[in-house]
């Protein structure tokens, strides 16, 4: 990532997203502004999930409640990216049952879980290399929208008005991530940093009750992970959108989050404030190591 | 690379296989007395000669999956100029067949590595969708030059065994039955030890799963690609030659590639990247084919019925497994 | 590592050419307009630890790709510049005659043959080897150095858990008996405890006289276990040197790795 | 694009876009990628094509061409179906063919054989051949990729089959009449059309009729592309799971292209059962070749454009028919054979005949395109714009001095560092 852009976007998370974010917010009164406004919370209990013979989670609970930052740290393989796989209805749990707002989730495809405003991000991005930003994240708009087939075909007046309405919104959303001089590209050529931040712009602009983050700073040098940071913060702040974050930086998550849970073998090994889930000897022993300051 | 779970398939579905030929036999045994079982033998045996042939075709495909990852639609065309340029070299220079055999498979080994050195080594890296297009205009390019170079109508290609038979009680066995399945075992028994014992083979499947990393751990990722559009070719030469003797008593004509698009099933009932299953779903469809053709006369069905059984036996199937009996579904663990 | 192969054959070369790696004002662009590297001069020596260190988009990886002979798949090419490995031109070498050579790689992202066993992933690393006997023993030999791989030798690698995986990657790297083992991002993505354990095994590789080229993210894990470090930004060699002046040097790491605050510089140091 | 409206609402909703009021570009921008033909230069060259078209027959009162320009323009409709399904949704399909026949079947019995008028029987068509796709549609959901070609292939198994066995409907192997067909729409008859005084043949009047198809397709297939289902469908395409993760429901899109697709195909197919009129049962090889014709025609024309299968299509029907009329340059000796390139001529055989010659450079065509020129003529066009048309010639150079591990994809998706 050039420099120029860092700086551009380092501008516009530390400058003026207070005051964007906040004026997005009020655009969505009406029938959207509910589940906008107000996170969810999230009731994990007793999910279990195995594969091929080999158990990946193993009647995992905890609850996330609405609004909250809620951190996930484990070893590789402990079953972090399963979890959030059994939540966004990739994965069907062998066990357990999942609620957000208490509405149940298991058994629900993707596209159901995702109607409820339940958005994420993926550890490895899965954006459409092929569309340019804007359409990428006018495909997070796309359960707020409802042009079909028809509408399409035919274009003038529905199809064109809501197509305006939303490309406007996301134009904000892309400003805000310091993307507009990108926006016509292809996410396929821009540096690793940017697509990260155009998938988390991809879950912002679906106006979600839960935010689902699979490590947002994996590969980010120390500068692109302050502003990820900064960014996060006032998403959560200003949005009230609940947030789950699996994350390796562990001083990332303890700085970021209210409550974080630790996560080893597929199993809780403790849930709590960061102090707590960082001095607690069984995290110590098998994630952070010995020496861990 | 199977697990016990593929195993536990092969041999449900040997079993399965064998359970159902059972009860057709007694079927048949109940309907028509001793001459049901004979009729139901003869049959078989023109089934399991068939599906032979359709093994034969598609493990062509698979030794080209296997190692590319390309899905190769012009291994008909290869069957087809396999076969001339056999005829050309048996019939037309009148060398004794041994010879001519082996003119005929060093020459399209050689065309093998010529498609693939010239065409496919460049669609590496691009899409798989650009990739089996490129077979799509291959398919069309070999046809016409062999419909052009070969113009006249009426070539017959002659084979020492091509006429005798063998006649065990009622049941008659041609001796090409006998070639078509003994190539088809001889084949598969070859392609296991080649891809599961042998370093070449381990390098072919490495380079299929990840063609960069395998060539960063030293595979020679160009030999493995050259080596299984010349192994494909030749496989495609032989199964050529026994499908012309067998069903036009060697009459050539163009349609001889055609067969191989009813192989197609064959090859994806089985799984594309595995040689058991091309060999299982080959019996499977020959077996079928012909048994319907046996039985199965009813006027509503219509004319020729047979052609569209195996894409009828395919579709549910697909629908049950969609990786085909014993392919490999990807491992996925995040 | 043992050293069980062709080493002794290559020390004489070695002694002649003590540097494993050597490349001069070399340019690099992707789709011959996206200038990746332009003009980076590098030294490895033999039996050294040297590091790369940088941002992201810095060079890193295009560098490891270009040692490796690996430009090629992504549409990338070495536009100017020479490439030497023990005194040999190796720029227009393919990856498999690079391997012969005597280097060994772990690629970024591990990228292990998922569908093949463990025992399978470590035969594809020793194609290139001609003695089997050889390859047989340096197989064992590793098995009991990492014991988590031989207890699954014959399980599907795909399951593996990601600090085994990576482990897998170097084993299989070591299959080829390199004089030179080069490794990208090897911490990438694991537990704080488990990177370490993978550094712990960079520097047994390192102790048993194998070259070590390591590109890292996490500065503070390469400068301890480097010799010597390489700073790229922009494509270029911005900085250069002995590890520990770099290591003392606050102000360069700052300027070079980021981390405006020093906050962050203390979480590179620690994690 | 003007949208007054927008910005106004937008205000009322947002309370102070004092940035959005003061300057308008950067709103116009946003809008810009959603115009039905972004820039200039694409409106003054859709409307010099579209005039073209229609004072062709009038001009050019060439029978011959004119009949050629009719099957170009029932292969752009269906390819511009066949696009949405290969180039959009990314199923690629070897079943198009079929649809064709589907609807040319359709067009015999309900066209010709009940004698219903166009406007009954020309809708039907699409509808018979939605309900096709949407037979088919399903297996591309639980069959992915290799293994979907060969599903498709089925189709032309079964619809070879049926042709040949039903023969109450299609006539069977002795074929069925398509030339009593009504071709009238109000007080429009396509069999007979007179305009402002002008007398139109059959032949141009079917051109008028294919033309129209055309440009309504091309119409719908644009505003669906630029809308909320062409989005989703291009996001199933590159991760249909990122795509159900968003509430992309692939099923539903795949489906809804496997219709939307074979739709066209089956409407293109009536009109074409029209122009030939009479319909025989063909073997599933040749349909097969019909259908890697297709494939040819987006390929060369531009995968995931919508006028690149028209392109496509013209160059693809023009070809053969100009070789055909042109023969004699063709018509040099080829030492090797002793034999003629191509000749139409029994007495001198050549190595093609005009036929054989046209499939062989379909191929040929097809190969080149996929490796030098992978994004087909839009390619071109989109280059010269960007002002590099000397890609191609890069390319091929490259090609010829063996660069052989070459991405297609930008460089940058790969490595990072």
């Amino acid at each position: 990532m050039s420099s120029s852009t860092a700086h551009k976007s380092s501008s516009a998370v530390e400058g003026g997203p207070s005051g964007r974010v906040a004026r997005a917010a009020p655009s969505h009164e009406g029938a959207a502004s509910d589940s906008f406004s107000r996170g969810g919370s999230l009731k994990i209990s007793n999910v279990s999930f195995s594969v091929g013979g080999i158990t990946i989670l193993d009647d995992v609970s905890f609850e996330v409640k609405a609004g909250e930052l809620f951190g996930i740290i484990g070893p590789n393989g402990a079953g972090k990216s399963s979890l959030f796989n059994c939540i966004s209805g990739i994965y069907l749990p062998t066990e357990g049952q999942i609620h957000l707002s208490d509405k149940p989730i298991v058994g629900r495809r993707p596209t159901a879980v995702a109607k409820l405003g339940v958005a994420r991000t993926f550890q490895n991005l899965a954006l459409f290399n092929n569309l340019n930003v804007s359409d990428n994240l006018m495909l997070g708009r796309h359960r707020l929208m409802r042009t079909g087939y028809l509408t399409a075909a035919l274009w003038f007046g529905r199809a064109r008005r809501e197509e305006v309405k939303h490309r406007l919104e996301c134009a904000e959303i892309i400003e805000l991530l310091g993307l507009s001089e990108v926006a016509k590209l292809p996410v396929g050529v821009l540096p690793y940093g940017a697509q990260k931040r155009v998938e988390l712009g991809r879950a912002l602009v679906s106006e979600p009750n839960l935010l689902l983050l699979d490590e947002p700073v994996a590969g980010m040098n120390d500068d692109e992970t302050e502003q990820m940071s900064n960014l996060l913060r006032n998403v959560s702040q200003q949005l009230g959108i609940t947030i789950v974050l699996v994350e390796h930086d562990v001083h990332m998550v303890q700085q970021l989050a209210d409550r974080v849970c630790a996560i080893n073998f597929g199993q809780v090994v403790v849930v709590g404030s960061p102090a707590e889930v960082v001095t607690h000897p069984t995290v110590i022993e098998a994630y952070l190591g010995a020496d861990w300051s | 690379m199977t697990g016990p779970s593929t195993k536990a398939r092969q041999i449900a579905v040997a079993l399965w296989l064998l359970v159902s030929l059972f009860v057709l036999a007694l079927i048949s045994v109940l309907a028509d007395g001793n001459d049901g079982l004979e009729k139901f033998l003869q049959f078989v045996v023109g089934g399991l000669a068939l599906g032979s042939i359709y093994s034969i075709l598609a493990l062509g495909f698979v030794v080209i999956y296997k190692a590319t990852g390309v899905f190769n639609l012009a291994q008909g065309s290869l069957v087809l100029l396999g076969t001339y340029v056999l005829y050309q070299f048996k019939e037309e220079y009148d060398l004794p067949f041994g010879l001519a055999l082996l003119f005929a498979l060093v020459l399209m080994a050689g065309v093998g590595v010529l498609i693939e050195r010239v065409v496919m080594r460049k669609m590496l890296g691009k899409p798989v969708f650009s990739a089996i297009m490129v077979t799509l205009a291959l398919l069309i390019i070999i046809d016409q030059i062999v419909r052009s170079i070969w113009s006249e109508p009426g070539y017959v290609l002659n084979l020492p065994w091509s006429s005798g038979k063998v006649d065990i009680g009622d049941v008659t066995i041609r001796h090409i039955d006998f070639w078509a399945v003994g190539s088809a075992m001889v084949l598969l028994v070859a392609f296991f030890l080649f891809f599961e014992r042998t370093r070449v083979g381990l390098g072919m499947r490495a380079t299929a799963l990840d063609a960069e990393v395998a060539s960063a751990q030293g595979v020679r990722i160009g030999v493995s690609y050259a080596m299984s559009w010349a192994v494909a070719a030749v496989v495609a030469t032989v199964a050529g030659m026994i499908l012309t003797v067998r069903t036009g008593g060697g009459a050539l004509t163009p349609a001889v590639g055609y067969v191989a698009l009813r192989a197609f099933p064959a090859m994806i009932l089985g799984g594309l990247d595995s040689t058991g299953g091309a060999v299982a779903g080959g019996l499977i469809i020959g077996l079928a084919e012909v048994l319907v053709d046996g039985y199965l006369d009813y006027d509503w069905l219509g004319e020729r019925f047979e052609t569209v059984v195996p894409y009828l036996l395919l579709l549910p199937i697909m629908l049950w497994r969609p990786h085909g009996l014993f392919g490999t579904k990807t491992v996925e663990r995040s | 590592m043992a050293t069980l192969l062709k080493k002794s054959e290559r020390a004489a070369a070695d002694e002649r050419n003590h540097l494993a790696i050597k490349v001069v004002d070399l340019h690099v662009s992707y789709q011959r307009s996206i200038k990746a590297l332009q003009g980076v001069n590098l030294e490895v020596p033999q039996g050294k630890v040297v590091a790369i260190l940088g941002a992201n988009g810095a060079g890193k990886t295009t560098f490891l790709r270009t040692i490796c002979g690996l430009l090629g798949f992504n549409g990338g090419a070495i536009s100017q510049g020479s490439y030497h490995l023990w005194g040999q031109p190796a720029d227009k070498l393919a990856p498999q005659r690079i391997v012969r050579l005597g280097v060994g790689q772990v690629l970024e992202g591990r990228r292990i043959f998922s569908e093949l066993t463990v025992e399978e992933n470590l035969d594809v690393g020793a194609i290139s080897v001609r003695n089997r006997r050889a390859t047989h023993d340096l197989k064992e030999h590793l098995f009991t150095q990492f014991p988590v791989l031989g207890e699954r030798r014959n399980s599907v690698a795909g399951y593996l858990s990601g600090g085994e995986q990576q482990m897998l990657a170097i084993a299989r790297a070591l299959m080829s008996d390199p004089s030179l083992i080069v490794l990208d991002e090897p911490s990438l993505g694991l537990a704080p405890i488990i990177a370490r354990q993978i550094a712990g095994i960079i520097s047994d590789i390192s102790t048993d006289g194998t070259t070590v080229l390591l590109v890292e993210q996490n500065a503070a894990m390469a400068l301890s276990l480097s010799d010597y470090a390489y700073i790229f930004r922009h494509g270029k060699v911005a900085q250069e040197g002995p590890s520990e002046e770099l290591r003392a040097d606050r102000d360069i790491l700052e300027l070079y790795l980021g981390g405006g605050t020093s906050e962050s510089k203390t979480k590179s140091e620690r994690s | 694009m003007s949208s007054s409206s927008a910005p106004q609402a937008k205000g009322e909703q947002g309370g102070h876009d004092a940035h959005l009021d003061a300057q308008p570009s950067p709103q116009h921008a946003q809008l810009k990628p959603i115009a039905l033909l972004p820039g200039l230069d694409t409106k003054f060259s859709t409307l010099a094509i579209a005039l073209i078209i229609i004072f062709y027959p009038v001009l050019a009162d060439n029978d011959f061409w004119t009949t050629v320009l009719v099957s170009t323009g029932v292969f752009a409709a269906a390819a511009i179906g066949l696009n949405l399904l290969t180039g959009y949704t990314g199923q690629v399909s070897l079943g198009h063919a079929a649809f064709l026949t589907v609807g040319s079947y359709v067009a015999a019995y309900f066209g010709a054989t009940q004698g219903l008028w166009m406007i009954v029987w020309l809708p039907l068509a699409g509808v018979f051949g939605a309900a096709v796709g949407a037979i088919i549609g399903p297996f591309a959901l639980r069959v992915k990729g290799d293994y979907l070609v060969v599903i498709s292939l089925a189709l032309l198994f079964f619809t070879a089959h049926v042709v040949r066995n039903w023969e109450s409907v299609t006539g069977g192997n002795d074929g069925i009449s398509t030339s009593g067909a009504d071709l009238g729409l109000g007080p429009l008859n396509f069999a007979d059309l007179r305009i402002f005084g002008h007398t139109f043949t059959r032949e141009e009047g079917l051109f008028y009729l294919a033309w129209i198809m055309v440009g309504a397709f091309a119409l719908i297939a644009r505003n669906v592309v630029r809308s909320r289902p062409g989005r989703a469908m291009q996001a199933v395409r590159d991760r249909d799971t990122a795509a159900e993760v968003l509430g992309v429901s692939s099923a539903q899109y795949k489906i809804a292209a496997f219709v939307l697709s074979s739709a066209m195909a089956s409407a293109a197919g009536a009109v074409l059962a029209v122009h030939q009129r009479f319909l025989t049962p063909t073997e599933p090889l040749l349909e097969l070749f019909v259908s890697i014709q297709f494939v040819a025609i987006i390929v060369v024309g531009g995968v995931a454009t919508v006028y690149g299968a028209i392109i496509g299509a013209f160059l693809l029907t023009v070809l053969p028919e100009t070789i055909k009329t042109y023969t004699h340059w063709f018509d040099f000796n080829i030492p090797i054979w002793d034999k003629k390139l191509v000749s139409s001529s029994g007495i001198e055989p050549g190595l093609f005949n005009p036929g054989s010659f046209s499939n062989f450079l379909f191929g040929l065509l097809l190969v080149v395109f996929l490796l030098l020129s992978p994004q087909g003529i839009a390619g071109w066009i989109r280059a010269v714009k960007g002002g590099a048309i000397q890609s191609f010639w890069h390319n091929l150079r490259g090609h010829l001095r063996g660069r052989w591990f070459q991405r297609g994809e930008p460089a940058a998706s790969r490595s990072r560092a």
